[in-house]
């Protein structure tokens, strides 16, 4: 039930190769972090696993009943409010509709959301459509879950708390999650492995494992933070001496 | 002669006019408009004084009436029915009949089971157009018989009654030529009743010759030309052959893209019409009482609508 | 350049309010008001034309005849026909189109073969179905209906098509990753994001439908045919009675001001609204 | 519940391929397939029908007018009097329409009192301006450009002004920002925002115009009006010439369809795909 | 040429207070950071400054030939190129025709994009989009910028990178920057004020002067950062108490 991704390439119409023979296996359960530069194809994989896209190389392996996913816009429909956008979700999971109301109301507290139920989505900040997104990615309740930077927008506070909902989350739902963020600490907090990729084309760059002890240990966490903002860098120097020259 | 009686303004004779424009019907009943300009006589009156001459080809009465009220044409062929309204809706101020040009050529035209007009009762008949010279003749026709509530009357288009005659939604349909001839070449119907039955001398008008008062006014010497063009048109029919006639107006029907009528129905319609230059003005009186009396229109005085003092220089 | 000054922004408030208030006074003065002001002008004009009074006739000629068309009822009964007939034609034509639209939407080789098709019978006037209606069906409703349908059917698909098309991509993407059916696909996600493309192809689709009404009606009349405005309209040219046709007229732009201010209107602006977008020439909420 | 199984997603690309190629052809094609199906089905019919042939007449008794008419020239000229008419008028009413609907849109007062009156006047019927236009303006091309204007002018205002007020509030406000005038907002933001709405209007507004002129050349013919698709429409219903009724449909149809293939088609595919969406029914890129 | 907020107040049609009895004075050429807990209506203060808003109460002085924005969400015309989108802002600011194709490029570049001015927005990733609307907001060269989270989609590595862009740019030409961030470190790194915002309703509940001093000790910057932190912390708190209660 994991994702099982095998030499996978994509390119768009007019572009070169965005994804070059990516390959990677993530097993049922993992909590995945994905990093890299802006534009390098962390979206666009997620898009992949997701079956949004089909890959121009290559293959992948995924559940067959899809992925929940939350968009990096957040993609809410205008004309429901924030309630009825997490109640699409439910419905379409196929959740009775006598349930629904109750966790409608469950899933928005928990995005700190509860009294925002009967907003229209141009009446929200940035932040809270992005919380509601999250609370309908979470209504979708697949094995799978992908998120393209959940918690961009938000508060470090709203973003602790949510740091640690999705973590309780994760260890009573044993979901395979795989989140896309810009933000190294946050990787190192939330996630049990962590790709790099590289842009142009995106490729692994690097694969850390997350033990339980270097997340407990700031010094520890701090140095592999340092050391993935280094790869990041030193990838993105390279780049723009090839850009430049 | 009458006394112009006002309209746009009256204006005293200014000669002839530079041209004349003239509306008529691509249709056997407008065969002496046909003829004129087919074989050049109206060029050839008009042309003396150095009017030119230009036409206009209209499908139905309403709009050559709009066309004359708005002064884009000056003189038009047309029926009685429509000519007499707009007499009496502008109060005597829009129009007058300067000659006549066909009579006779309307019939009822009915399915084979109808021999007698007392089976018309229960059955639907059509006519060209609600308050049309025939609407009004088959209305009072049928009031004359008492059939008024037993008949329904549909005023269809020339075009549609065929279609509806076929299909059998309706019994018969009260028809100028050529399309009365159509029904019964084509369509397997029969005439039950020619109009021309129902008047006395069997002459009544079914296309007259008309002119704007203004236009009267202004330019007599030319309306005198068109009136002595359409009476040669006249003699001329009445003088040719059968088959002189037909291939004349065949070729004219042609000539403006309307020659899509077989011979047979074109000359079975040129059998019922007759041309005479007389309006028949006696005639109207009765048709604007025909017209009041099954509710259509409104009564009023016809004075001065007929101006016959062209006919009689032009018979002259 | 000289150099900028400060600007004061100051509460917007109360004249918001008043704002508000006044929009919707507006609302009803607006039109009353032009209605006294084009019915000034037809009556300056009618006074200063040359034109002879039964040709150009003024508001008090249309106005004298009211009372004749109103006593025998004729005009009454013409615009309940007419109205009855476009309602329920339209709404016939609505539940036709609406799922062929979404066939066409769906099925690409269908919308290839039929949509150039669907476009140009948008085109053909519907004088010209006149005559094939009347060989099937006679002088009936049926007649009327079909020139109807098949005047405002072709109008409602192609609005509905384009507001499908301009649905952003995004929620065929959410549709997908929600695990959304075709059919759950259409009904929660395609037809509300596509309702105000929608909307405004349906607002064609009523012109369509009571224009084609209005041609059926000019051929169509008389036997059990109960008259309507279109009949009571070519009755007055016939009769080369302007006043009429004038009446006529009036009577038609009210019908239409009325379906546009009772339905179309709010439609449109709860559809808006919705969208936290506005109508121009509304004030927000 | 089963235990949810792999699904393997393998390249789309050769198959996206083929299916672009195919894409390309089947724009072609299916037109053309579609309309072999509907002339065999037309055959059948009329072979199967219990009507005689001048009532429902087939392909081949249509076919067999077609050399009489292109002999004379005359369907010739009058496809190309009405196509001229109607483009022009086209043309004309697009310039007038465009800046009415964006006056309309900035004046909120105006659009209250005149919104619902453009709105009524799609509805009006083309044959009512019929006798006052002759009035003013005799049996001219005026008239019948009167007439096609009135007819099409409603139409498109309505389809831009729906157009713009679907704009997202954001574009209004980025122009704000970037301290656009009104003439600058106008050109640069609320127009090319409001296009692919507006392409949806035009399209309507194309047919409106059409119709209309087909109405307006049923009033007269010959003379100093050249003879139009209008005017052999209803001269073969007066004669009751079923072929020459069908082969006028025919071309009106066939006219209708290439007007959609090489003008709004190809306009709405350009502007769709600049926006990142596309029609349904065509593969992306 | 500064801002002055005098007891400014806000509410939406429908919702309480969003902002409430607001003054402060931003000085010509200050470079202020507002932070403040998701929905707390930042957001909506760069409205009113923007003159897209109305106060509901009070009144705020603005220069009156407007602020440059960069809004939250990208909001880059569709229709246009990246190129195009800067080119309309340096248009309607009244640049010439021919200095405007080197300047788009010399800001796009600046955001690292030189490579993508021909794409359209839907061909551009979320970060890219982003930056786009940073190259416009800079096009449009007026004494006063607004940025409500310029940096939210961007990896650490380019947003360190367009740090010190614009710091170098707001010390060239002295303009009066209010950004508006969900990251204390980035407000401590880059602003010479931080103004804290309270939620429901929106006041200021702290101000803090930021030295050069403080900016360069990463000890004292850490200090304030987690003393910021707090406060956010507690106010929330606070906010979550009276909510359940
Ligand atoms: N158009 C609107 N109608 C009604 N309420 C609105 C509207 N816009 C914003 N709000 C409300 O105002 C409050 C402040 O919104 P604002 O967008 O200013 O927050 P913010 O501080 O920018 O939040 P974020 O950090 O999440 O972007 C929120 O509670 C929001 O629900
Ligand atoms: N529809 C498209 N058409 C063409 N190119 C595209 C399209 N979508 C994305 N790209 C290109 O593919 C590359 C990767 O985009 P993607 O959105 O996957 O990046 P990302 O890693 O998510 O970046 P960010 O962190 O900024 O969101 C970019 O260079 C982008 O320009
Ligand atoms: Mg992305
Ligand atoms: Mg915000």
């Amino acid at each position: 039930m994991g994702v099982l991704l095998n030499e996978v390439s994509l390119s768009y119409p007019g572009t070169g190769l965005v994804i070059d023979r990516l390959s990677a296996q993530i097993e049922d359960g993992e909590f995945i972090a994905v990093l890299g530069a802006s534009g390098c194809g962390k979206s666009s994989l997620l898009n992949l696993i997701a079956g949004l896209l089909a890959p121009t190389g290559g293959w992948l392996e995924v559940p067959d009943d899809g992925a929940a996913f939350m968009f990096q816009d957040s993609n809410l429909l205008p004309w429901l409010t924030a309630g009825e956008n997490v109640d699409l979700a439910l419905k379409l999971a196929g959740q009775p509709k006598a349930d629904r109301p109750a966790r409608i109301t469950r899933l928005l507290e928990l995005v700190q959301l509860g009294h925002a139920a009967h907003k229209k989505p141009h009446e929200l900040s940035g932040g809270m459509r992005q919380r509601v997104a999250l609370a309908r990615a979470l209504a979708q309740d697949r094995q799978v879950l992908l998120m393209d930077e959940p918690f961009a927008a938000l508060d470090a506070i709203t973003r602790d708390l949510l740091h640690e909902q999705l973590r309780s989350l994760w260890e009573q739902t044993g979901k395979t999650i795989i989140f896309v963020t810009h933000n190294v600490r946050e990787a190192i907090r939330l996630s049990g492995r962590i790709l790099v990729l590289s842009s142009h084309p995106g490729r692994i760059l690097e694969t850390r494992r997350i033990t339980e002890d270097l997340r407990r240990t700031p010094a520890l966490a701090a140095a592999l933070a340092d050391e993935l903002t280094a790869i990041l860098r030193k990838e993105q120097r390279k780049h723009e001496r090839t850009n430049s020259s | 002669a009458p006394a112009p009686a006002g309209g746009l303004g009256t204006a005293a004779d200014q000669g002839p006019a530079a041209t004349l424009r003239l509306g008529y019907f691509a249709n056997v009943t407008h065969a002496p408009a046909l003829v004129a300009d087919a074989n050049g006589y109206l060029d050839d009156a008009l042309g003396a004084d150095g009017t030119t001459l230009e036409t206009q080809i209209f499908a139905a009465g309403p709009a050559a009436i709009e066309a004359l009220n708005s002064g884009a044409i000056d003189a038009a062929y047309l029926g009685p029915s429509p000519a007499l309204n707009s007499y009496l809706s502008s109060g005597g101020t829009s129009l007058r009949i300067i000659a006549g040009a066909a009579s006779g050529g309307a019939s009822l035209v009915t399915t084979k089971q109808i021999t007698q007009v007392s089976q018309l009762a229960g059955t639907e008949l059509a006519t060209p157009q609600y308050g049309g010279t025939q609407d009004v003749a088959l209305r009072s026709f049928l009031r004359d018989q008492g059939l008024s509530d037993a008949v329904t009357v549909t005023p269809s288009s020339n075009g549609t009654v065929p279609q509806l005659f076929a299909r059998g939604s309706i019994d018969g349909a009260w028809l100028p030529e050529p399309h009365a001839s159509l029904l019964v070449e084509k369509y397997g119907a029969h005439r039950l009743v020619d109009e021309a039955d129902l008047w006395p001398g069997g002459r009544f008008p079914t296309t007259v010759l008309v002119a704007s008062q203004e236009f009267i006014a202004k330019h007599p010497d030319t309306v005198r030309e068109l009136v002595q063009a359409n009476a040669q048109a006249v003699r001329w029919l009445n003088a040719a052959g059968q088959r002189e006639t037909l291939d004349t107006i065949q070729s004219a029907l042609a000539a403006l893209g309307s020659g899509t009528l077989p011979d047979a129905v074109i000359s079975s319609a040129l059998e019922q019409v007759s041309f005479d230059t007389t309006p028949l003005a006696g005639t109207f009186a009765t048709l604007v009482n025909h017209a009041a009396a099954v509710g259509i229109g409104e009564r009023g005085s016809l004075e001065g609508l007929v101006d016959d003092s062209f006919t009689a220089k032009a018979e002259r | 350049m000289s150099a900028p000054t400060q600007a004061r922004i100051r509460p917007a408030v109360p004249a918001a309010l008043a704002l508000r208030r006044r929009g919707r006074a507006d609302a009803v003065i607006a039109p009353i008001i032009t209605l006294i002001v084009l019915v000034s002008l037809w009556q300056i004009a009618a006074w200063a034309s040359p034109l002879r009074e039964d040709l150009f006739p003024g508001p008090a000629a249309v106005a004298a005849k009211l009372p004749e068309l109103l006593a025998d009822g004729s005009l009454l009964s013409a615009v309940g026909t007419s109205l009855f007939r476009a309602l329920s034609g339209f709404a016939i034509a609505v539940l036709i189109a609406t799922p062929a639209a979404l066939l066409l939407a769906h099925l690409p080789l269908l919308r290839k073969g039929l949509g150039p098709l669907v476009s140009a019978m948008q085109v053909l006037p519907s004088i010209a179905w006149v005559p094939a209606a009347i060989i099937l069906f006679g002088l009936s409703d049926a007649t009327i209906y079909t020139v109807l349908l098949l005047g405002a059917i072709p109008s409602i698909i192609n609005g509905l098509l384009s507001g499908i098309d301009m649905i952003p991509a995004q929620y065929s993407a959410l549709s997908r990753v929600l695990g959304a059916g075709k059919r759950q696909h259409i009904l929660s996600v395609q037809l509300p994001a596509a309702l105000p493309g929608y909307v405004a192809g349906l607002r064609q689709g009523w012109a369509f439908a009571w224009r084609s009404l209005m041609a059926a009606e000019l051929i169509a009349v008389g036997g059990s045919l109960a008259l309507g405005v279109g009949s009571l309209l070519q009755r007055g040219r016939d009769l080369a009675d302007l006043p009429l046709v004038m009446l006529v007229i009036l009577v038609i732009l009210l019908v239409g001001v009325l379906i546009e201010l009772l339905c179309f209107a709010p439609l449109e602006r709860k559809l808006l609204r919705d969208r936290g977008m506005t109508r121009t020439g509304e004030n927000h909420a």
